[in-house]
């Protein structure tokens, strides 16, 4: 129903008016107008409330007919029974879009229902396009747009990165906000639908595809009213090469039930939605600990078609173990080293363990090199389609450290397509530092075997797109996204 | 007539008869129609034999007498079993005929009909998401389906790839690929009955509009291919 | 094989010998007295090395027998071919254990293998127990006993708690450490096995059965070479309501080839261990994220015989719908709130969603009290064996923080026999506040919710034990412990 | 004699003969003596038929002529189904024995067979753990143990909680108690074969020192009982 290029005006606007404005700490009609100017919005910001001159040393003005030229963007956080009256206030053409936190509409009873089509009404004859209402609002972070009263902001911000997230779901959204900063996770962009009387996740799905800053999308769904724009959106991004990751709620009997009596959406059948995020290329998380692990991994590797084997290089035999069952499970092969390599690893270290699991043992606290010239080794065979490392406790060791950048580059410089993931517990600017160079990087070795496991040899047959265009046709390798 | 127009006019009159489900011969003459094979049977004078008729009925034929006086057809020797040419053929009729005339029976023709290799039992079944449109499902016949819910399913229109990983996600998959000593089934046989019905020219997406669900109940696959030995194929409710 | 009381004397040592005693950091003779003097190990500590005159300021021996009086613990941080010979120079009857940290032996060749029969000869003759070799070592941490070479220490201390750690490899147990510290988990005892040539994982189990310090085991295990002893330890932790949490490798066949090729334990059949670990109410975690959830949730609730239905609250209706996805999976039950409860929320809440999941919508930030009154009443039913309250980022609201510690403050005074689950992104100070109160604490919903499948209404009927005593006999509830 | 000495008598012999296996018979006289039920069988000569000649046999039988001049039983009438009491055996009897006055032929005495009930194939194994000892396991019969890997174990001496979580592990369960139509299965006739084996005063637990490998396959279970029509038991290797 959307083309993206309209909402341009509505998460990167210009001009903003917040009717409902107040001075008030914590108020929804005040969280925004705080947040915009401390964040340094670079637009300008129209208080509007009758009630005030002044609010938060901005000039206030009664409605928004009232504001000189256009306004791109209408927060609205005024109760649901003035909502419609504050969008009529504007001039003919001068509003374009509006953000409607106010809840009290269709997911509530048949009266706010009603209001809320009235509401729609109104915004289709006045070309007004409408996120909203019972929602959380956007953040367009890079631009510094935060057109929401989610409090998650206030107590830290989120740097800005490479995940759009869209959730239906204002608290899981907000939540999921603070997770992000918790796990030191940059974000390009979020935004929660609501009550989507317009602009759906499907629509901000396929203005992430388009936005320059999303590298990967992130989310959350309760359920979908147009099946084909969500098909459209997910083939957007698959094409674009952008990842989406989906939490998908009403997955079992007793969720859908949750899920129905939360949103007027349809729960609809859970192994159609699997279907459909297995074809379309999306990778299904069922936990919000997933969601961030596939999410954070794909934005540093972007999953594909790497072959599903698995080298494993570890410091210890048993763990080693513990990542083998993991790639079982996940059904990723587990080739031998090659003999003339299994000799040389013996020689450097005698009592190396040179199957796969390869274990160099605690001797590579005295020899870090061994780590780097192993997986070039390994990688040279051709036969891992990626490679996972664990350091135990010594990746916290100063004297390891530079090895374990060095590690990262050569691979990244030699093998750029093959992902490797690092499994230690490091401090957040070395973890940073080696997602810089191309590696993913997990505390739990288990978490790292089971997102490559997810993310390796995926491959995504398409039917062609309705306007003959060509599917892709990749060769079929079984056993991909068991996550 | 295009396959699909062919189809409609079969839709149309089951819709003027104000039906809410083909009769069974109409839902095998669709499945026919894509491709997807009906045993066959035909009712000749037993004065001729020749191999195109069986070829026509899948090669191997079981012969049947139809006569009015004879009651229990296998005690009376008026069944043959694995007819597989015409030389066969005419060699049963002309025995069945000639064991009436001993008896003094009238003969008033025979039945021949397709013999059903043994093979494994699937179900392809579709229906329509009101969300995401015509979606089919995979299973294995039996307890696969009804105990273990072991079955695949995915959005129309699906490629080759879907309908080959809906083969792997099915558990007792394996039982297709010949484990417990049981004949293999080509991959081929399943995906392309998949496809006939779910693919882009499959029967469930061009006939979308037409169809609201589809049940192929038993689907009998070997290595001679695939055949269904019954449908049910529901109309949208208008 | 094992009297836990000879134990004491190794595990709680009032004078330890540090054989191949040095002065140059990060080395095995030098780690372990840096630590014990930095901790302030109040034994008397006996550097020994036939090289030096004094080692990090304390006088030296040349060995063992050199030093006057008994020494209940020497530690051997010398090569495998110096080590026995070390605890030959011992005057007979003057030592009581020996930690082996140096490796070279039964885990490498036969040669290897000989010399560690070698050493169990002669430590049998002359009464001394032994831990090793090739591991490294233990830490009694309320009596800063630290005699391990292991480096996480160095980096940071975890806290006195009440978990008690056991693993066989040593790389697992110092990774493990660092989690620990990490997640701000305290340990009682902390101690590798590594090649178990007479203390094993189920000798230290039962000393830490009588361990008052420790109501937590958390167990890692490569294999098993004495099966009644590990029977008679779970046993005992059983019957001492200390529940056991294990991660056993070789869980499939890859992992169990790992396994083998890593020690010379038999990696087993690992649906025995299954069985095993069922039989006798031990946890089996699959990766180290949940042998850490478990362990660290089961050290606040002992798990146990509440019935297996879980009341869920939540501020977010898409978030309850996720936590009854997981609920389904687990086989817990979600009984409706019966009729009076419903009416009674919905009078005060009026967009409510009054079923199980609760919704108690954001109105929960201005009526904060709703939580306990909820939560209260839901269990005045008697319905729920367990609650799990999903807080949003609502959780680290100033406001709402006193009502919080209220909630776990009533719960935990008028119903201390339910568990309660608390999701939110909390302090680390107030998470330890409400872990205090009895409230597990989670981040991740399903985490949460996962974690009572696992543990609420496991019964555990063992047979009765060899000399005739009474076995527990609960009635069955199916479904527990699928985590 | 108590039954584990009893028992160890059977193996005893077994060993003397130099066995790595009980024979067949001998393995079913050990399951007998658990309170596993095999299928019985008895000659008798046609003087005499009492009920508690039928309730020795379960009840339920298949009467067979034993005539050295009748080959094919069934054609000639020498076979009776599900006699259930002393009248219908004598009936029997007497109806074989007329006939075979009539023709001449010789009569040497009736079999008599336990007819067995329908039911469902369980499977139940033993196995020693070289860590842990004698270990118990259950499965269904067919594809459920050979394709679905759905089997439970546990480790003796089992309690009867332990044996309802076996059954209820299993995937299949739900077709034990009733799924699909068939009769349906009481617990505890499966708990109850389940301790009979791994109880603690199971055959595999009492015998552990005697018993390597034990295979009950199949166990037919239904509202009547278990019994077992075959049974494997490898002696340990000394």
């Amino acid at each position: 129903m959307t083309s993206t290029a309209t909402l341009n005006s509505l998460f990167a606007p210009r001009s903003i008016a917040v009717v409902g404005a107040s001075n008030t700490r914590g108020k929804s009609g005040a969280t925004p107008i705080a947040l915009l100017r401390k964040q340094g919005y670079a637009g300008r910001i129209h208080p509007v409330n009758p009630k005030e001159h002044e609010v938060q040393g901005l000039p206030c003005f009664p409605t928004i007919g009232d504001i000189d030229g256009d306004v791109d963007l209408a927060i609205i956080a005024v109760p649901a029974r003035f909502a419609r009256g504050a969008l009529e206030a504007a001039r003919p053409g001068q509003l374009g879009n509006a953000v409607i936190f106010t809840s009290g509409f269709a997911e509530v009873d048949e009266a706010g229902r009603a209001e809320q089509k009235a509401l729609q009404a109104l915004a289709g004859q006045r070309g007004i396009r409408l996120l909203g209402p019972n929602c959380l609002g956007f953040m367009n972070i890079p631009q510094n747009v935060y057109a929401t009263f989610s409090p998650a902001p206030l107590t830290g911000i989120v740097p800005a990165g490479k995940i759009g997230m869209v959730t239906q779901s204002g608290a899981f959204g907000a939540y999921a906000y603070s997770m992000a900063r918790e796990r030191g996770i940059g974000l390009s962009f979020w935004v929660s639908t609501g009550n989507e009387s317009d602009v759906d996740v499907a629509d901000c799905m396929q203005w992430l595809v388009q936005d320059p800053n999303t590298e990967v999308i992130m989310a959350y769904m309760e359920g979908c009213q147009d099946g084909e724009a969500l098909k459209l959106a997910l083939r957007a991004a698959h094409e674009a090469g952008k990842p989406v990751v989906v939490t998908k709620i009403g997955r079992t009997a007793a969720g859908a039930q949750a899920a129905a009596s939360h949103t007027a959406a349809l729960a609809g059948n859970d192994a159609v939605y699997d279907a459909l995020f297995r074809q379309y290329g999306a990778y299904r998380a069922h936990s919000m600990d997933e969601f961030f692990t596939l999410g954070q991994a794909l934005s540093i590797w972007k999953g594909g078609r790497a072959r599903r084997s698995l080298g494993i290089v570890t410091i210890s035999g048993g763990v080693g173990a513990l990542m083998a069952d993991e790639a079982d499970d996940q059904e990723l092969a587990l080739p031998p080293l090659p003999e003339d390599l299994r000799r040389r690893l013996l020689a450097r270290i005698p009592f190396a363990g040179p199957a796969n699991p390869v274990d160099v043992t605690g001797q590579a606290i005295t020899d870090p090199a061994v780590f780097q010239d192993t997986c070039l080794d390994m990688l040279e065979t051709g036969a891992y389609g990626a490679l996972a490392v664990f350091l135990a406790a010594a990746g916290s060791s100063e004297s390891l450290w530079p090895h374990i950048e060095q590690l990262a580059r050569s691979l990244q410089a030699r093998h750029p397509e093959t992902p490797l993931a690092i499994c230690a517990l490091l401090p957040a600017e070395r973890r940073r530092k080696l997602e810089e160079l191309g590696c993913m990087v997990f505390s739990d070795p288990s978490d790292a075997v089971r997102t490559l496991g997810a993310t390796l040899g995926r491959h995504v047959a398409l039917p062609a797109r309705p306007d003959g265009s060509q599917a892709d046709s990749f060769a079929v390798e079984p056993g991909a996204g068991t996550f | 007539m295009r396959i699909a127009d062919r189809a409609r006019t079969l839709f149309k009159q089951a819709k003027q008869q104000k039906r809410r489900a083909l009769d069974e011969p109409t839902a095998k003459r669709i499945l026919d129609l894509y491709g997807i094979r009906t045993p066959r049977s035909a009712v000749v004078d037993g004065a001729t034999a020749s191999d195109a008729m069986l070829r026509d009925l899948g090669g191997r034929v079981v012969v049947k007498l139809i006569s009015p006086d004879v009651l229990h057809k296998s005690d009376f020797g008026g069944v043959a079993l694995g007819v597989e040419d015409a030389a066969g053929l005419r060699a049963a009729m002309d025995a069945m005929s000639q064991r009436c005339r001993e008896h003094g029976y009238r003969v008033e023709g025979f039945l021949l009909e397709e013999q059903i290799q043994e093979g494994h039992e699937i179900v392809i079944g579709g229906f329509q998401d009101p969300s995401f449109g015509p979606v089919i499902m995979l299973g294995l016949g039996g307890i696969f389906v009804e105990i273990l819910k072991d079955v695949s399913f995915r959005i129309c229109p699906i490629t080759r790839t879907d309908a080959l990983e809906m083969l792997g996600e099915l558990r007792g998959a394996a039982l297709l690929r010949g484990a417990r000593g049981r004949p293999p089934v080509p991959d081929d046989v399943v995906t392309g009955a998949l496809l006939a019905v779910g693919g882009e020219n499959g029967l469930f997406f061009e006939l979308a509009d037409q169809i609201g669900e589809l049940d192929v109940n038993p689907l009998i696959v070997s290595a001679q291919g695939a055949i269904a030995l019954d449908a049910r194929v529901v109309l949208v409710s208008e």
